[in-house]
């Protein structure tokens, strides 16, 4: 009955799978309980108050922009770097209103768009200026299809024509990242990245001031919204890189011993 | 109606979305199944739905930008006047087939988008100028690598010296593997950390408040 | 001393605008006049064309056209040679695209040039056009090819195509080969044709994507790649139709050949300076 | 050539010249003009994809006998209700499927294809080989490890494991630099289209030559 029901070749990815999901959600359980786990130090979070400060004190407005990605169609891992770029964006909305800088967000998507524009106008009603918050002032769309260029375009332009003081990249990326980033950096703008994609994270570190690369993008995130459940997530990744590594370790002593084809057998199941 | 407004009905639609899109990846249940590939109809439906809401929040910014008399108004009215053209053009019989339409696509549209790409070729040189210095160990490193990689796809580099390739792609096969491994996996992770997350409705900025 | 020190901080802080210049130049000569470079053909691209050149006539294969106009140079090409073999091989290629404008490339830019004569829409070759919906539209076209295209690229009911009769799902295709400058890439066809349904996998790369794709051709799930202009030049040898691409991998190289001086430069003006540093400071 | 051509050509290269126009010599008024062209066609182009999507997979159907079909677009036209300040929060619900299937699609695949096949194809044979094969596959082994280990993120990493984490973060920018290198090819042939088709296509038959 089982084996007519369970996709045959699938029986170890889905133990896989539930051993992934099983263990990030008890961590997150542990965190959420008060046990939260110390993210280690990042140089590029700690920038961003630094970029910010700047904005102020040349008087020049804060771009922000998560790149064309969106929820729809694309991948986990994009979609979890959206998610953590989102998160930052309330992070530096946050810090933007209480130091007096003004951000401005550029967006590909509809759907992006109005999430951005919640927390933008969440992030003013926190800090007690909801009648300021103006959707089309503070949140650039430049819509696209498939192709990011015209996103590229219109963003790389406006950085020309405004120059702002600073420039945040944070979140899932294609090809428009090295033209932002690009603009940016000869309109002279301080600019803190990070992205999942190794190729974009190549562009932003000759681009960039700082950089997160990979995971130290959540891990920012988790830092940023300060929530127990995404530093639990955290370790919950860290608890899964663990039995990744012995496995791998295991799987060369075993071919050593020449074993290799019963094992490989063994997990393909 | 206020129920209709609340967070936990945009959690319980993406749950039972992800929930069936998993199980039938794992089991073979024919209801499921089926249940499973109307709902990706209905998700290409939707996304085909949303298509039409850039032009319809570009027209939103142009009316504002005329009614304020604003100095990028003229040119947000060449953009509406232009999509105006390509969407009449496409409606034309054969639906997205007329001579119009394609001569449209062919010297508008695919020139500009493909031009815009192509502006990375300088971007990458001057930024490949700055990035490639050996400033530090690190950037050395990468300047090494790099150097190499950029003779193992050029057809020149084999011309220079036929060890150039051979070199790049011994690093491509082998160091360079096994880090984009060590990375994607990391990057797999947090995949799914997110998209555990969400589904639990702890993802606000997904979910709403 | 502090002239020299000048003139090295000039080339280091370089106008970028020198820069471009030299790459226009150096791209436009070997196209005005191209050197006839060789181009050595490598083991991933020999491998995908003799997957190819195996399969028993008459196979279906999936060509995924997931690129837009801007990606065309790079990918086009690809496709262009791909689909030249599958036609000179009398095999049935499905074009499909998840992008929106791909179905439409391949009716302007790839079928004109690379039908054979006496092939016939519908028998020997469809088009259906776009799948929206990302990931999801791929798997729903994988399980069943009608739920998510239920007509053809001209709009005729896929049931009433005559080469569609006995092709309902990804299990009946012999190969998938996709060219893809982003999402839906080669790791959706990966997860949604090889993984689930056993689909062997050819990916046109760009070369931008080629290290994320060498891990899985290394772990054999991809059973052979095409690395950007270039692979699409090999491919053109080694299928003796030599043309656009082998024409411009000239201009190519001479790129890469000037960005590596300029690179060299920036380095050799660092070195210095800090050379000119020492003796100042002893 | 008909007359249609010959503008086509025109209008293209005239549109080519203005894009790159900002890098040489910068942005200025006909930059602008292409930018705005490109974000009206992009725009326009999607909306009649977007239709005939909507007619070839619902209203189609829903004409020939599978009236349930009605249902799914009238849930899709909810997406439209964003723009209205009382019912926006039903386009919500759209967006809400959408999401959830594509993370439901794409994380169910992570454990066999990012995980599984990954680990699978590093069980490297070291004894047995070629000693440059055995190396070789050490020094992958090491790369795959020390990345693997750079990006613990819940542990501070001192003494010792320091030193991995700082192999990890070499390993990363050969992985970098490898990106860089790729960079070069792909972006010079999309400038390559560009030139060939203003030099062959547009210069050549203008001044009259082959």
């Amino acid at each position: 009955m089982v084996d007519t029901i369970l996709v045959p070749g699938k029986t170890v990815p889905l133990i896989v799978f539930l051993v992934i999901v099983v263990s990030m959600y008890l961590m997150m359980r542990y965190a959420s309980k008060g046990k939260v786990p110390t993210i280690r130090t990042l140089p590029a979070y700690g920038a961003i108050t630094e970029a910010v400060g700047r904005a102020v004190e040349v008087g020049k407005p804060v771009h922000y922009t998560t790149g064309t990605y969106t929820f729809v169609g694309q991948t986990a891992g994009g979609s979890a770097a959206l998610t953590a770029g989102l998160s930052l964006l309330a992070y530096i909305s946050d810090l933007c209103l209480s130091k007096g800088a003004t951000l401005i967000s550029s967006c590909a998507y509809p759907e992006v768009m109005t999430i951005e524009s919640e927390i933008l106008r969440g992030s003013y009603l926190k800090a007690g200026m909801g009648d300021e918050y103006a959707e089309v002032e503070h949140l650039r769309y430049v819509p696209i299809v498939s192709s990011c260029a015209p996103f590229a375009a219109g963003v790389a332009g406006w950085i020309e024509r405004e120059k702002p003081a600073t420039n945040f990249l944070l979140g899932p990326f294609f090809f428009e990242s090295l033209i932002i980033a690009e603009a940016g950096y000869h309109a002279g703008c301080f600019q803190v990245a990070g992205t999942t994609s190794a190729g974009y994270s190549a562009f932003f570190l000759a681009c960039c001031d700082y950089v997160l690369i990979g995971e130290e993008l959540y891990a920012a995130a988790a830092l940023a919204t300060n929530d127990p459940i995404q530093a639990g997530s955290l370790r919950g990744n860290d608890v899964n890189r663990v039995w990744i590594i012995a496995l791998i370790v295991i799987g060369v002593v075993v071919t050593l011993l020449g074993m290799k084809t019963a094992l490989v057998n063994l997990l393909s199941i | 109606m206020s129920f209709l407004r609340s967070r936990y009905i945009n959690v319980a639609i993406i749950f039972i979305a992800a929930f069936l899109m998993i199980f039938t990846y794992f089991f073979n249940v024919k209801v499921l199944s089926d249940a499973a590939t109307l709902v990706q109809t209905t998700v290409s439906l939707f996304a085909a739905f949303t298509l039409a809401l850039g032009a319809m929040n570009l027209t939103l910014i142009a009316y504002r930008q005329v009614q304020k008399k604003a100095p990028t108004a003229l040119f947000s009215v060449l953009a509406i006047a232009v999509m105006l053209m390509m969407i009449i053009t496409g409606l034309i019989p054969p639906l997205m087939n007329s001579p119009q339409f394609n001569w449209l696509y062919n010297n508008v549209e695919a020139p500009t988008d493909s031009t815009m790409y192509a502006m990375m070729v300088f971007f990458v040189a001057s930024a490949c100028f700055r990035a490639f210095r050996a400033r530090s160990k690190e950037a050395l490193v990468m300047l090494v690598v790099g150097s190499f990689i950029i003779f193992t796809y050029a057809p020149i580099g084999a011309t220079i010296w036929p060890g150039l390739p051979a070199i790049g792609s011994w690093i491509e096969k082998y160091p360079m593997t096994g880090a984009s491994r060590g990375f994607s996996i990391g990057v797999a992770l947090g995949g799914l950390g997110i998209g555990l997350r969400i589904l639990l409705g702890r993802e606000k900025a997904v979910t709403g408040e | 001393m502090s002239e020299s020190k000048g003139i090295l901080d000039k080339i280091e802080n370089m106008d970028v605008r020198i820069i471009y210049i030299l790459v226009i130049i150096c791209i436009a000569i070997p196209i005005i006049r191209p050197m006839g470079l060789p181009i050595p053909i490598s083991e991933s691209t020999i491998s995908a064309y003799d997957f190819i050149n195996k399969l028993p006539e008459g196979s279906v294969v999936l060509v995924g056209f997931e690129t837009g106009a801007a990606g065309w140079p790079e990918l086009g090409p690809q496709l262009n040679i791909f689909m030249q073999h599958i036609f000179d091989r009398n095999l049935k290629p499905i074009i499909v695209s998840g992008n929106v404008d791909g179905a439409q490339l391949a009716e302007m830019y790839t079928i004109p040039k690379m039908i054979k004569p006496g092939k016939v829409y519908g028998e020997d070759w469809v088009n259906l056009g776009y799948i929206a919906g990302g990931e999801s539209g791929i798997a729903a076209f994988a399980s069943r090819i009608t739920s998510v295209t239920p007509r053809d690229y001209f709009g005729t009911p896929v049931e009433d195509l005559e080469m569609m009769k006995n092709v309902t799902s990804a299990a009946d295709f012999k190969l998938a080969i996709v060219c893809s400058w982003g999402t839906p890439g080669h790791a959706d066809y990966l997860r949604q044709y090889t993984t689930k349904f056993g689909v062997p996998l050819i990916v046109g790369a760009q070369t931008t994507t080629v290290p994320a794709i060498v891990p899985f051709y290394q772990s054999k799930q991809v059973v052979g790649y095409t690395n950007g202009l270039r692979g699409a030049g090999e491919y053109e040898i080694l299928t003796h139709h030599p043309g656009y691409a082998v024409a411009s991998l000239d201009a190519a190289s001479s790129y890469h050949l000037v960005v590596f001086v300029l690179i060299v430069i920036g380095n050799l003006a660092i070195v210095a300076k800090r050379f000119v540093k020492k003796k100042e400071g002893t | 050539m008909s007359m249609w051509d010959i503008l086509g050509n025109w209008i293209n290269a005239i549109l080519t010249i203005a894009i790159i126009s900002f890098a040489v010599p910068g942005e200025n008024i006909f930059y602008r003009i292409a930018e705005y062209i490109m974000i009206g066609i992009t725009a326009g182009y999607a909306v009649v994809q977007g239709m005939r999507v909507v007619l070839n997979l619902g209203i189609s159907p829903m004409m020939s006998g599978q009236a349930y079909m009605l249902l799914p677009i009238l849930l899709g036209l909810l997406v439209y209700t964003r723009f209205s300040k009382q019912y926006g929060y039903l386009s919500r619900w759209p967006i809400a499927l959408m999401v959830g299937s594509g993370i439901g699609v794409s994380i169910r695949a992570i454990p066999e294809v990012d995980i599984m096949n990954q680990i699978k194809a590093s069980f490297l044979p070291l004894v047995g080989v070629n000693w440059d094969v055995a190396v070789s596959n050490i020094i992958l082994l090491i790369a795959l490890l020390s990345t693997l280990f750079y990006f613990f993120m819940t542990v501070e990493q001192k003494g010792p494991l320091r030193q991995i984490s700082v192999v990890g973060r070499y390993s990363l920018m050969i992985l970098f630099g490898a990106y860089w290198g790729s960079q070069l090819m792909t972006r010079s042939t999309m400038f390559i289209g560009r030139m060939s088709f203003l030099i062959k296509d547009f210069l050549f038959p203008m001044l009259g030559l082959g």
